[in-house]
């Protein structure tokens, strides 16, 4: 490797929200992706060379990208891309790598490619769809024989695009909305809602929301309660995956079943993650980021693993060849093999549900192993069956 | 025996030179007229006493029978707590205080506080419209009535030595008469020593004790009696129309 | 919506009422009374949650952490507080417009220096009565925001006693309408300046630890509290900390209301919307002067 | 008049570089950088009319950029009208937004105006939030066209585009500044009450500002969506907008038109190379320092501290 | 016959529950000096803020040469020849003295184009009879009070009115000053200008008006001949305290 340290590195260009509100998130990631650089540097690197990568901080801000991004292509001349973090600061990038024809790794960006079509965008989102995404928590809700779904979704982004999966995935299974509200950010008490959504006596609750949101509403489903008609709550509440959220909350989360990427369940023990894992937890602390790393690191580094195979294989850094080797073999992650279909989503979608279980409170350990955080849909990965809400709080 | 003596004193703002060599003494119960037409530096010495404008030379010396003290070296706050206290020019009041609140933050020197209730009777009494519009914001006082308060905000402070830099200004000539005698009471009663710049001489000769005159910033006469000041020329020639 | 939801909706917003007042409390005294435009305050609030959450690490309870931390922060105002006398108000010119561009810059270094000591990820503390609740008269109320709601009534009481009753208090509602003057009353202005920007800080110790009782916080949390306080502080009409809390309760109602019936995502508009018709009606504010 | 021709020989010549640059410069991130520090100068010039010259603080400038920039992506979607029809639109829409700003001015002064504006941003955002057919909350893609003839890429029009917009506003700047309109509204700032009473119809002038100053921000906004390709809420009334507008002008000097201009280049131009170059939570450090430094340093804004030096400077034979 | 220059009928104002002018009606034509006295707080600045248009009066109307102004803000009052001073003076602090001028020079009259040159000239001959010119280029915070009531008077000079109305612009003046002030003002009145001027100072309010208005409480309580007004039992009761 003392070659390859001659040579021309191979840079990877790529903005990621390290202040803002995406921060928490993009910060993890970005360890992820430092660590697969040290490790395919330690490797030997790609094609012999080094592999460099040009970070930028978009300040999660949407405005800051197509400036960023011209300079990684027009300045940096980067030889791969890869998209910032979430999908509204994915959205100025797609006509640019589309126009230039340029491969791009999208990075939890929910179904970027809808509009473009682009056939050199992959996504590392193990979900094609809002759809795609809720739809096993309304086969959930089937199972729990419930039919009166209520929804209640921040005013944002994410939230929104997700609610309108549920929206329709609970009409597909022909389940009635009796409650679907969407509340302002920096709401602060959210007693009014569930006093206004218990009303109607649904028998199982959807919500999307962001970190902050998320947390208060878990605390005030503990304190205002929200009925005995509740089978399973939960959905989309990002942040229920954040080591201090999680380890904060302890009991309080007893019972509610929201998405996950990975956790440490048996099912979802592929080849190399817990050995990622351990090296990322060991420079989580000086890196000042999310100890256990459970959400978006493993994807990230995955993002590192296609690209490497991808060019390790084809022996080249051609755009074109890359994306037909993407489009054409499975692709061996440590989040698992990975297909993607035409639009660059993966062919089989992975988004998991787990339910939080036998909680204490003020430990972060106990999430480390499995039981505490089951996985209970889809069937491919369950490691146990669903707990009606009531009775997973006892 | 309270005497407060300026000796010599040169100041101004930045370059502008206001009062060269001024020199004046005012002794315990005295009422000392300070007279000068519009722009010699009257308002410009009474802020040199209390410390608002500095002083580039001289000296102004504050003596009892303890100790003698330079006012030049002392804060405002510190020559207010001596017992100085000053009725400035254009009033200054604070606009969005009620009169009440104008009044009582006049008492805020310690020396003042015990005596704070006494002070407010006397004011009330001296001024009844101010106890009836204790209430009102300061700011929407006629101007006179800012006047009033702007005097009786400063007797509240319980003074040895009152500065009033031209009391009757905005008075009607009704206020401007009492306004005179309540400085003469207070000077009777309570031995007060005042120090008052003031355009109307016929109303000032009636407390007076006796008078300096300020011409473009040096002292152009001083009357050692009211007798003298009368019959001065230069107020002859200014004030009394001659 | 029937009368029982209607009730407890209005309990809620009072109760949530409670918490604006208490996070704005400490502007209605920096800028309502000092006129220091002190954008930087919900930053400062920011920053007391912080606190509380290292002195909870250590096992302290968040309000108890809160009210040690009120020293601290009193001496952290006033030393904000000389350096922006130093830098703006003895050299005078326009320092409204200056001083917001200051405490605009001074919130940024701030942010950063909270990411680079607690990282960017939200944090929460853990306390008996988080996550509980208390039943009170058939109404089913959170006991976290009970305590916020009690907090402001206490601090509003005493910063209004304190500033309606002692000298030192009264000097502080006149401080910012004539500095000369008060100097001719024998108070030092800076000194009362100095001293009530303290008290302003140190309301962000007690405020700051209600924030995390309330909910997460994270280090750029202070910019969605700039519209909410100031607000408050406005609608109070500035300088009134009676008018805090009233201003104070009729957002957290509005809010409250608003969340409650249809049209939860208009809860903003209905509420700033408010705002303007106070204004349209009173221009300076409930109980400006 | 000889000020004013040389101005205009400057315009001109600005305009035929703009107009080369577009040809000769090989580099496209140059004009991603450059449109982004053109759009701050049309925005902080825009501000100082109303806030800078009449005193009134408006502090809900990002609502009149997201409302220009909302209102150019309606038409779009609905009518798909040429990009300059876009702007003049948004300009026409957030000119009369600020004729409404100038109505507030009529009850509220100083810091409850300023309050009110506040309360307009979050009321306009709210309402983009809830309005599906701009895509609400979760925002919506809009393509660029393809790029006409002169122009070899989209954004380069687009950055064109915006340095006639620039241009536009100073020259309309710097006629208020100097005209009667401008002392009429410096008397304004002093005190309203005397200059009403001695003639300056105040109400008239401050709507004025308030919708020229509102008409230009929006004309700042409108362009955006096509420089993104996309538009979301969050972003588009990023507070950072309306913290820059006033920023700006106050770094710069705001008793003169050249003032804003000289803030946005350095804050913006700041901000640019700071995010390609230190990128990390350092970035908003520096943004901070540099607000703090420069009103610390420049009490009148980096003009005043030029026309100090240069006054120290002549008395020195 | 034309109808008087100035009309004021039945004005009501109140401030609160405080009614601080109840019914004022009185005609001022053309050319005449017209003096208003009364009590501090009698209601007369609040009188000249509701004719100028800076305040709203509740009830009544005000004429300016047989036209109904009330409804008509402040600004068109001024262009129809209707200038006043403030009491309390109100100078565009961030412009020069000569600045000042100028912006009643080009707003007063209609909007008008004023060559710069030309507004030079008439603004130094403003100043040069108020005796400002070789002020004319100082900061208007280093004036002294007195200097400020004399920019006030000039500024309303500059917007050419018919009719002015003066607000104790000579309070603080000495007797020599008030001389040269009403000179001054008298010569304004030969050139064809009505004047309305309060005053607290009586030897002005002698030496100037044709006829004298008293104001107590909001009420005109006399009105005629300056000496029969003064000489009044009720003027001597309320206002001079005779
Ligand atoms: N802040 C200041 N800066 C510069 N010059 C000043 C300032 N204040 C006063 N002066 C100047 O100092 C001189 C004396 O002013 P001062 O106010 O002491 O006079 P005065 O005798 O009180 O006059 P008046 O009768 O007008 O009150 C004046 O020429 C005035 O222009
Ligand atoms: N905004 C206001 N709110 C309440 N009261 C007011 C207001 N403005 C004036 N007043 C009251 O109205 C009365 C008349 O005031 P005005 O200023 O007209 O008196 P004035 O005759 O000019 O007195 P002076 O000779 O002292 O100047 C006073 O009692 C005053 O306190
Ligand atoms: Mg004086
Ligand atoms: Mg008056």
């Amino acid at each position: 490797s003392a070659h390859a340290q001659e040579k021309k590195p191979v840079r990877v260009g790529f903005s990621i929200a390290q202040t803002g509100p995406l921060s928490g998130a993009g910060k993890s990631g970005l360890l992820a992706l430092q660590i697969w650089r040290d490790d395919v540097n330690g490797r030997g690197g790609l094609l012999g060379r080094p592999v460099e990568l040009i970070v930028y901080d978009d300040q999660s801000n949407a405005a800051t990208v197509p400036g960023i991004y011209s300079k990684l292509l027009d300045v940096d001349k980067v030889d791969l891309l890869i998209g910032p973090y979430s999908s509204n600061l994915t959205a100025p990038v797609m006509p640019m790598v589309k126009q230039r024809n340029l491969l791009l790794i999208g990075n939890f960006a929910l179904d970027a490619n809808a509009r473009l079509r682009h056939d050199k965008y992959f996504s590392s989102l193990p979900s094609a769809s809002a759809d795609q995404w809720a739809a096993p928590f309304f086969d959930l809700a089937k199972q729990l024989q419930g039919k009166a779904v209520a929804l209640l979704a921040a005013d944002a982004e994410f939230a929104q695009t997700l609610a309108g999966g549920a929206r329709n995935e609970a009409k597909k299974r022909g389940m009635q909305l009796v409650y679907d509200q969407t509340y302002p950010p920096a709401t602060v008490d959210f007693s009014s809602m569930l006093r206004a959504l218990r009303v109607k006596q649904p028998d199982a609750i959807f919500v999307a929301g962001y970190p902050s949101d998320s947390a208060a509403i878990v605390r005030a489903v503990k304190e205002i309660g929200v009925g005995d008609s509740v089978k399973l709550f939960g959905g989309g509440m990002v942040g229920l995956q954040n080591a201090p959220v999680m380890q904060s909350l302890g009991s309080t989360l007893n019972g509610v079943v929201n998405y996950h990427t990975w956790v440490p369940e048996k099912s979802l023990e592929f080849p190399g993650v817990s050995s990622f894992l351990a090296r990322y937890q060991a420079r989580a602390k000086d890196a000042n980021v999310d100890a256990l790393g459970y959400y978006l690191p493993p994807f990230n580094y995955a993002i590192g693993q296609m690209l490497e195979q991808a060019v390790t294989a084809t022996k080249s850094l051609d755009h074109k060849l890359l994306a037909k080797y993407l489009h054409d073999n499975a692709i061996n992650t440590i989040v698992g093999t990975v297909r993607f279909n035409e639009m660059g989503e993966w062919s089989q979608s992975r988004m998991i549900y787990i339910q939080f279980r036998a909680l204490a409170d003020k430990n972060l350990d106990q999430f480390r192993g499995p039981g505490k955080q089951v996985v209970v849909a889809p069937a491919a990965h369950k490691t146990g069956d669903i707990v009606p809400f009531a009775a997973a709080r006892k | 025996m309270v005497k407060l003596s300026v000796n010599a004193i040169d100041a101004g703002y930045g370059a502008v030179h206001v009062l060269s060599g001024v020199s004046l003494e005012i002794r315990e119960s005295e009422t000392v007229a300070l007279l000068g037409t519009n722009g010699n530096g009257k308002s410009t010495l009474m802020k040199c006493i209390m410390g608002l404008t500095p002083v580039t030379r001289g000296s102004i010396v504050l003596e009892d029978d303890e100790e003698r003290i330079d006012l030049t070296t002392k804060s405002t706050q510190e020559i207010v707590a001596l017992g100085i206290a000053l009725v400035p020019e254009g009033r200054r009041l604070f606009p969005k205080l009620t009169v009440h609140e104008n009044l009582l933050l006049g008492a805020f020197r310690a020396g003042a506080r015990t005596e704070m209730q006494r002070n407010l009777d006397r004011c009330y009494a001296a001024f009844p419209v101010l106890r009836e519009r204790s209430g009102q914001l300061a700011y929407s006082m006629s101007g006179g009535q800012q006047q009033m308060l702007a005097i009786a905000r400063a007797v509240m402070s319980s003074p040895r030595i009152l500065l009033v830099d031209e009391p009757s200004v905005g008075l009607s000539p009704m206020l401007v008469k009492q306004t005179m005698d309540m400085i003469g009471t207070l000077k009777r009663e309570l031995g007060l020593t005042v120090l008052m710049a003031e355009q109307n001489f016929h109303e000032t000769s009636r407390i007076a004790d006796r008078g300096y005159v300020l011409v473009h910033g040096q002292i152009a006469f001083e009357g050692k009696n009211l007798q003298e000041l009368l019959h001065s020329d230069l107020v002859k020639r200014h004030y009394l129309g001659a | 919506m029937s009368l029982e939801l209607l009730v407890e909706a209005v309990v809620s917003g009072i109760l949530l009422g409670g918490f604006y007042a208490a996070v704005s409390l400490g502007l209605s005294v920096a800028f309502g009374l000092l006129d220091v435009p002190h954008i930087a305050h919900p930053t400062l609030l920011v920053v007391g949650a912080y606190a509380t959450y290292a002195l909870a690490q250590l096992g302290i309870d968040p309000i108890a952490a809160g009210f040690m931390l009120m020293p601290a922060f009193f001496v952290i105002g006033v030393g904000l507080y000389r350096f922006y006398h130093a830098l703006f108000e003895r050299r005078g010119g326009d320092i409204a417009l200056r001083g917001l561009a200051f405490f605009f810059g001074i919130a940024f270094i701030i942010e950063v220096v909270l990411i680079l000591v607690f990282g960017v990820d939200q944090r929460l503390v853990e306390a008996a009565y988080i996550g509980s609740s208390v039943q009170l008269a058939g109404l089913q109320m959170p006991s976290r925001m009970l305590i916020a709601f009690a907090l402001a009534g206490l601090l509003t009481l005493l910063l209004s006693t304190y500033l309606s009753r002692t000298f030192t208090g009264r000097a502080i509602k006149a401080v910012a309408q004539d500095q000369t003057a008060l100097a001719l009353m024998g108070a030092d202005p800076v000194r009362i300046k100095q001293s009530a920007f303290g008290i302003a800080t140190a309301t962000c110790a007690i405020a700051g630890a209600l924030l995390i009782i309330v909910g997460p916080v994270e280090p750029g949390m202070g910019r969605l509290y700039i519209g909410g306080t100031f607000c408050v502080a406005v609608l109070a009409g500035l300088g009134s900390m009676k008018g805090t809390l009233l201003a104070g309760l009729i957002l957290g109602i509005t809010e409250s209301l608003v969340l409650t019936s249809l049209g939860t995502s208009w809860a903003p508009a209905v509420s700033f919307g408010l705002l303007l018709v106070v204004l349209a009606i009173r221009p300076s504010g409930l109980f400006g002067r | 008049m000889r000020n004013w021709s040389r101005f205009l020989i400057g315009a001109t010549l600005s305009v035929l570089l703009a107009l080369g640059l577009t040809r000769f410069v090989g580099n496209e991130y140059f004009f991603f950088a450059t449109y982004v520090v053109l759009q701050f100068i049309v925005l902080a010039t825009a501000w100082n009319i109303l806030g800078g010259y009449g005193g009134y603080v408006n502090f809900g400038a990002s609502a009149f950029f997201a409302v220009g920039a909302y209102c150019a992506v309606a038409l779009t979607q609905s009518y798909a009208l040429a990009l300059p029809l876009q702007i003049l639109a948004a300009a026409l829409v957030t000119g009369l937004l600020g004729f409404a700003v100038g109505a507030l001015t009529l009850r509220l002064r100083g810091i409850y105006f300023s309050i009110a504006t506040v309360a307009v941003a979050v009321i306009c955002e709210t309402v983009i939030m809830n309005w599906s057919f701009v895509g609400g909350a979760r925002g919506t893609t809009v393509l660029q066209p393809a790029a006409p003839a002169f122009f070899s890429s989209y954004t380069r029009l687009l950055f064109f585009v915006m340095a006639l917009l620039a241009l536009l506003a100073v020259a309309f700047a710097r006629f208020v500044e100097t005209s009667w309109i401008g002392r009429g509204l410096r008397a304004i700032r002093d005190n309203e009450e005397a200059a009403e009473s001695v003639g300056v119809p105040t109400l008239k002038l401050k709507l004025f500002a308030a919708t020229a100053s509102g008409a230009l921000m929006g004309a700042a906004g409108a362009p955006f969506a096509l420089y993104m390709n996309f538009i979301e809420p969050t972003s588009a009334f990023s507070l950072n907008y309306s913290v820059s507008a006033l920023a700006m002008p106050l770094i710069g000097g705001s008793a003169n038109w050249l003032g804003p201009v000289i803030g946005a280049i350095l804050l913006a131009g700041t901000q640019q190379i700071v995010t390609v170059t230190i990128s990390s939570e350092l970035n908003v450090l520096i943004v901070g320092l540099l607000l703090v430094v420069f009103v610390v340093a420049a009490p009148h804004g980096i003009l005043g501290l030029w026309h100090k030096l240069v006054a120290r400077g002549g008395q020195r034979p | 016959m034309s109808a008087p220059l100035l009309q004021v009928g039945a004005l009501f104002k109140r401030f609160g529950g405080f009614t601080a002018l109840a019914a004022v009606s009185f005609d001022v034509p053309a050319g005449q000096r017209l003096g208003i006295i009364g009590p501090n707080g009698s209601g007369k600045t609040t009188l000249i803020n509701c004719i100028c248009g800076t305040l709203r009066h509740d009830n009544g109307s005000v004429r300016l040469s047989g036209v109904d102004v009330s409804a008509l803000p402040t600004y068109r009052r001024t262009r129809l020849g209707l200038a006043r001073s403030f009491q309390i003076p109100r100078p565009f602090y961030s412009m020069s003295v000569a600045q000042n001028i100028a912006v009643a020079l080009e707003y007063g009259v209609g909007r008008r184009r004023v060559h710069a040159s030309a507004a030079r000239k008439e603004g130094l001959t403003v100043l040069d009879r108020l005796g400002l010119t070789a002020k004319a280029n100082a900061d208007v915070g280093s004036l002294t009070q007195v200097d400020l009531r004399r920019l006030e008077l000039a500024r309303a000079l500059a917007t050419q009115p018919r009719l002015l109305i003066l607000d104790e612009v000579m309070a603080g003046l000495s007797s020599v000053e008030v001389d040269d002030m009403l000179e001054t003002l008298a010569s304004l009145n030969r050139e064809g200008i009505t004047i309305v001027m309060i005053e607290h100072i009586m030897r002005a309010i002698m030496g100037f008006s044709q006829r004298v208005i008293c104001l107590d409480a909001g009420s005109i309580v006399a009105d005629g001949e300056p000496a029969a007004v003064i000489n009044s039992a009720i003027v001597q009761k309320i206002y001079l305290g005779g």
